[in-house]
């Protein structure tokens, strides 16, 4: 049975399609990944319309809280198996608006990040990068960033309910301004 | 076009030239539905805009309307003070019905409340339980670490994921 | 009891029994559908040739009325009755304001138009059919629009009847002789002297016809009137009642057989343009049934857009059209039944016409969904179900005389009708469920049998068309026409191929038990709902997302709009709506004489009905 | 004994199934690379769409449903099926049944059957993409229609082996020099066929997040594919057969549908979409043109069959 789930993984990392979420910056860095100068679809990486059709979600740039709502639906809305890059310093640790009040500092704490892309922006060259190397870690059945998901379901969804379903305001100590109506 | 300034002025406003085309006018709060209907009349028929900045130190905030008039082709800014403990102004609903929906924002964003604004719903924010995040004495920092929970460090007891070297 | 006597009078007495017993719907119901099964019975006992005679004696003349039996009669008998009785059956527990004595008149009446040997029963049949399903429309779901809809379809029959009553005069002034068989044989005799006056007496017959079974230029009742009928009695209006214009223009088709009129591609000028009405049908129908939003009205623009192709087919009176046609005729009798009992069904649970208002309701009624797809898989004549085999061999018969742009204009109504099909099918079945019919049912046991039971005739008589062409055969050779060779029951032959049906539908079979044991063994699919949708991101509940506001079906052909706005311009505009108007402008000075009372028009009608046939007779 | 024949039959049915999804594939995987290097790129493999396939078939994938699971079957079923009455260079596996037309309803029983899945899921996206196809499907059905008419007419039969059993001995024979105008207009309509530019508005994947397909993913997508490809096959095998005299044997005739293939490959790869209702009307101008003067002319030629 490994051998057949090794020849699964090894098809699985040659067609592997694409979903780009890019409310953030840095989707001006796809297009040049995808036309004549980069050519992505020699690694069998084709961009889809839906989820349901994709394989990989590329997030780019900056989440804001209300992104952040959409991609964890978007995500689970992807079927198994499925992988996550994290495309820029945003996704990694807030990047330039670490100190915002509305930009999450680490999108691995929502969503299994399989591959970080780092730089601020990345280039063309660092996304096939990344994704060759996330085509080596699916043939070799390394990439289980879904999987982990599903294990550690109520941590990811602490998380997410932590800034999406706030029920108390954030910052206690300061007294709230007195609304007059 | 000077003309308008010197009436201004004869109003017992404060107003002054920033630029070839372009003037200030300080009015206070009660004074402002008479000053931009004024303005209106005289012309300046197109509303474009609304800000706000938050004057901590003297308690107040400032109100930015931003009108221009296409035939005169000239802009004003017109700024009011309203005080930081209570802060309500009339809205401007009336006049440009545009204006709605940036006073909808100033609220969301500077908790100023606008009388006769029957639309002040969350715009932006969802969920926002906190002090309206545009005013200076809100800490974004310390909101970020708060929520976000950023420490170089952690975790959280599972493997975290390879990332590119 | 002579046979032929009992296919009149048991309807006539069941239709007695069910006006007394009207009160108790369930009794009325049962009384109908054993009266439709009686009369069936009595079918066994006729065979072509089978003649009944009697003379009247009328102001001094004796005229020779009767009664015969040819293939044709038997076929139409048939399938008439045997589609009776499945939607009677159905009716058991449909709740419409449909009165079961009036159905039966309408049988009795039917069964002597089919087997009237002379014009003066033909007529006195015609009529009695035509006022008896007037005095049924009235009672359609809406009480003023069904009024205005039984109005129209009177006013366009009483048109009809004209016609054919002062062609009957003009007949039978030349020949005095009122026998349609010796009428006709004389017509054919003088076609070749006198062309024109032959032409201009069937023209007139013609004219009826046309109107009952909505050719252009006299479809625009048919919507109107279909789509306010009463539910139980629509199916029986649109699948067995346009067939009496079938039936007619076949008396009088034979005309041009054999005699030396000027022919257009090696067709009788006359027969060519009757072709060319039947294309322009087939066309208008289509086109104008994808813009409805009327569930009814969409399958009444569908049920004369198939009487174009049926016409089309007729007219050109040569084996394989004449084969074809009578075929889709029965094709069409069954696909529109099952279709029409699957919205009637279909309207009594979920309580609107509208079908931009329905949406995903195969959730809640599986079978009438399937009944439905397979019912319009074999209108659009999708292999190997019935309507295939008819449209197959209608697209033979035209183009084999090379008619190519009345053979186009018969595929583009074709594919046309794909669309307006699918058009229903998403619309009423498919896509988002909306929360009103949360509480829907599937139909009762009896609606299941009758569904079951259709689609079981779609796939039986779509595999084995035999049993149906070979009747047809002898329909064929009865008009002295030379029948397809036939080579089992599972065969069509067409003019440039045959067909074996038994081993498409093997082929079709094994194709699906492959695609459901792939389907099986690869990876497994985990069941959604259908709110778990692409919404591209946007999480349903944060902006209050209905599946109402999430079903696309409104003006669902709109670019198709811009694209033929021309053509519907000078229809529409000019056409239909002078006819609407005419309308609404009798409705509105009979509504002021009248007060709306139903009784009060029956009153009218049989009055009307002999002062007019008297005011005639006294003419002549 | 029919058991056995039918056992044969069976099988010999199968192989031709996978060839012509095999061929299908290839022909899809050529496609893309020929793209690629029309725009000055590498391209994936040739090989890219059976790995594409296998892949989808071992992808979890979402149902909205048992109409939804029926729709998509059927979307392929009766396209393979319909495969079975196609003369393959010499050889069909039910020449007594090879109706042209019967094969064409056949194929729109897959396009219903797609419909029907594609539907059941209730997106409106993939409601959009169906009113597209089925607007798309009124524009060029209607001149292939016409053309078919005029082979029909030209040859006196309506079996596609004889048909091409006609045109035996070699390229004077063949349809296409006999029949020019028909032969342009079915290419122009293959194009609307294949759903390729300027006709690819049913799928136009940025515009309606790629209509029909929009909740398809794992094995239903797959089954699109394999719809897709045996279409391909079926669509240009049919050219073949009426126009290209079909093949001595199996790699000629492939060679034959991708040279067709190739043409609309490259007329794809240099235009834009069309607006639906402007390819809708375009289908019925020239193309409809071309194939009823077609038609007309074999009518001159004394093609009227007397009855």
């Amino acid at each position: 049975m490994s051998e057949w789930t090794e020849i699964v993984d090894y098809f699985r990392g040659r067609s592997m399609w694409m979903l780009h979420y890019c409310t953030g910056c840095g989707a001006i860095e796809l297009p040049p990944t995808m036309t004549s100068r980069w050519d992505m679809e020699r690694f069998g990486i084709t961009p889809m319309a839906t989820p349901r059709q994709a394989d990989i979600l590329l997030i780019t740039g900056y989440l804001a809280i209300k992104t952040l709502k959409r991609v964890v639906y978007t995500y689970e809305q992807m079927q198994a198996p499925k992988w996550v890059l994290g495309f820029g310093s945003c996704t990694i640790n807030g990047g330039i608006y670490w100190d915002s009040y509305n930009v999450i500092e680490r999108l691995d704490k929502y969503i299994p990040v399989d591959i970080y892309i780092a730089g601020c922006m990345p280039r063309p060259e660092a996304i096939l990068d990344a994704f060759v190397k996330l085509k080596e870690m699916v043939q070799k059945g390394e990439a289980k960033g879904y999987e982990k998901y599903v294990k550690n379901y109520e941590w990811y969804k602490a998380n997410q309910d932590k800034v999406l379903k706030r029920t108390s305001p954030v910052l206690k100590e300061i007294e709230k301004v007195t609304k007059i109506g | 076009m000077a003309d308008i300034l010197d009436e201004i002025k004869s109003m017992d406003l404060k107003a002054s030239w920033l630029g070839d085309w372009e003037f200030e006018v300080f009015t206070p709060k009660d004074r402002l539905v008479s000053t931009l209907s004024y303005l209106k009349a005289k012309g300046f028929k197109a509303f474009m805009g609304l800000s706000c900045v938050d004057w901590i130190e003297e308690g107040n905030f400032e109100l930015v309307y931003i009108l221009q008039s296409y035939d005169l082709a000239l802009e004003t800014i017109v700024k009011t003070k309203i005080p930081r403990q209570r802060p309500v102004i009339e809205s401007m609903g009336p006049l440009w019905k545009l204006c709605e929906v940036y006073e909808r924002e100033m609220h969301e964003f500077f908790g100023i409340e606008f009388t006769g604004n029957p639309n002040l719903k969350p715009f932006f924010l969802e969920n926002w339980l906190d002090i309206p995040p545009l005013r200076k004495d809100f800490d974004t920092l310390a909101f970020s670490e708060e929520l976000f929970e950023f420490k170089e460090d952690e975790t959280h007891g599972i493997e975290s994921p390879k990332r590119i070297e | 009891m002579n046979s032929l006597l009992a296919l009149l009078i048991v309807p006539v007495i069941g239709s007695a029994a069910a006006a007394i017993l009207q009160r108790y719907r369930l009794v009325e119901r049962l009384i109908t559908f054993l009266t439709f099964s009686v009369t069936f019975l009595f079918l066994f006992g006729i065979k072509v040739g089978d003649l009944f005679t009697w003379h009247l004696d009328f102001l001094g003349k004796n005229l020779e009325m009767g009664l015969q039996i040819t293939p044709l009669s038997i076929f139409m008998l048939y399938m008439t009755i045997a589609f009776g009785i499945v939607l009677t059956f159905y009716n058991i527990s449909e709740k419409s304001k449909m009165k079961g004595f009036l159905l039966l008149l309408t049988l009795a009446a039917s069964n002597w138009i089919f087997m009237s040997a002379d014009l003066i029963s033909f007529f006195f049949a015609w009529e009695l059919m035509g006022w008896s399903s007037i005095l049924m429309i009235f009672g359609g779901r809406r009480e003023a629009e069904s009024r205005q809809g039984a109005l129209y379809y009177a006013m366009m029959s009483i048109g009809g009847s004209y016609s054919m009553l002062i062609g009957i005069f003009l007949l039978s002034n030349l020949t005095g002789t009122f026998s349609i068989q010796s009428n006709v044989s004389y017509l054919m005799s003088i076609l070749s002297v006198h062309p024109w006056q032959v032409l201009g007496i069937v023209s007139l017959f013609f004219v009826a016809f046309m109107v009952k079974s909505g050719i252009f230029p006299f479809h625009t009742w048919v919507p109107y009137t279909y789509g306010e009928a009463p539910d139980g009695f629509v199916p029986y209006l649109s699948s067995v009642m346009s067939k009496y214009g079938v039936y007619g223009f076949l008396i009088f088709l034979p005309l041009t057989l054999g005699t030396h009129v000027p022919t257009v591609l090696g067709l009788a000028w006359p027969n060519y343009v009757l072709l060319w009405f039947g294309s322009i049908t087939a066309v208008v129908g289509s086109v104008l049934a994808f813009m409805q939003d009327d569930v009814k009205k969409l399958f009444a623009y569908s049920s004369f857009s198939n009487l174009g192709f049926i016409l089309a087919a007729i007219a050109l009176f040569t084996p394989i059209g004449l084969t074809a046609g009578l075929f889709h005729a029965f094709n069409h009798l069954l696909f529109n039944g099952a279709i029409f009992i699957t919205v009637i069904a279909l309207i009594s649970k979920v309580g609107t016409t509208r079908m931009s208002e329905m949406g995903g309701i195969w959730q809640k009624m599986p079978l009438t969904f399937l009944t439905f797809f397979v019912g319009i898989a074999a209108a659009a004549g999708i292999p190997p179900f019935a309507g295939f085999g008819s449209k197959w061999m209608i697209f033979q018969a035209m183009i084999s005389h090379g008619l190519i742009f009345a053979t186009v204009l018969l595929f583009f109504a074709s594919i046309a009708s794909f669309l307006y099909l699918m058009r229903a099918f998403h619309a009423v079945f498919l896509g988002q469920l909306s929360h009103r019919y949360d509480n829907v049912k599937e139909v009762s046991a009896i609606g299941k049998i009758t569904e079951v039971f259709l689609l079981g005739a779609l796939i039986f008589f779509g595999i084995l068309p035999g049993f149906v062409l070979d009747p047809i055969n002898s329909i064929v050779s009865a008009f002295g026409l030379k029948p397809l060779p036939t080579s089992g029951y599972e065969y069509i032959n067409g003019f440039f191929s045959s067909i074996n049906m038994v081993s498409i539908f093997i082929v079709v079979i094994v194709a699906f038990i492959f695609g459901f044991v792939l389907f099986a063994i690869v990876a497994k699919h985990k069941k959604v709902p259908q709110e778990d949708n692409y919404t591209a991101g946007q999480i349903p509940q944060d902006w209050n997302l209905t599946p109402e506001m999430y079903q696309f079906s409104y003006d669902f052909y709109e670019p198709m709009n811009k694209e033929l706005a021309p053509f519907l311009k000078v229809k529409i505009d000019g056409f239909f709506k002078g006819f609407g108007e005419s309308v609404e402008y009798i409705g509105g000075a009979v509504k002021e004489i009248f007060t709306g009372n139903v009784q009060i028009y029956t009153y009218l009608a049989v009055g009307g009905l002999v002062i007019f046939i008297i005011a005639g007779w006294v003419v002549w | 004994m029919v058991i056995v024949e039918f056992l044969i039959k069976l099988a010999q049915g199968f192989g031709i199934g996978a060839l012509a999804l095999a061929t299908g594939l290839l022909f899809g995987g050529i496609g893309r690379k020929i793209m690629a290097r029309i725009q000055r790129r590498y391209g994936p493999p040739f090989t890219q769409n059976y790995i594409d396939l296998f892949k989808l078939f071992s992808k979890g994938s979402v149902s909205h449903g048992w109409a939804f699971d029926l729709g998509l079957v059927a979307g392929f079923a009766p396209m393979l099926a319909a495969l079975m009455f196609l003369p393959i260079g010499p050889f069909t596996l039910l020449p007594s049944d090879s109706s042209l037309i019967m094969i064409v309803y056949l194929m729109m029983m897959a396009y219903l059957g797609m419909a029907m899945g594609v539907l059941a899921s209730g997106n409106p996206n993939s409601a959009i993409g169906m009113s597209r196809a089925l607007m798309l499907m009124t524009g060029y059905e209607v001149p292939f229609a016409a053309v078919i008419f005029s082979v029909y007419l030209f040859s006196k039969t309506g079996y596609l082996t004889q048909i091409v059993a006609q045109q035996a001995g070699g390229f004077m024979n063949w349809n296409i020099v006999k029949m020019p105008l028909g032969f342009l207009a079915i290419e122009i309509a293959l194009q609307g066929m294949l759903g390729e530019k300027p006709f690819d508005q049913a799928i136009a994947p940025a515009e309606i997040a790629s209509g029909p397909m929009v909740e398809l993913g794992g094995k239903y997508l797959g089954f699109g594919m394999i719809q897709h490809s045996v279409g391909l096959f079926l669509e240009t095998g049919i050219v073949v057969d009426l126009f290209l005299g079909g093949a001595p044997n199996f790699w000629i005739f492939i060679a034959k549908q991708f040279v067709l293939y190739f043409i609309v490959i490259l007329v794809d790869a240099i235009l834009p979409r069309l607006r639906i209702h402007e390819s809708t009307s375009f289908f019925w101008k020239l193309p409809l043109f071309l194939g009823i003067l077609q038609a007309v002319i074999v009518i001159i030629q004394g093609g009227v069959l007397n009855v």
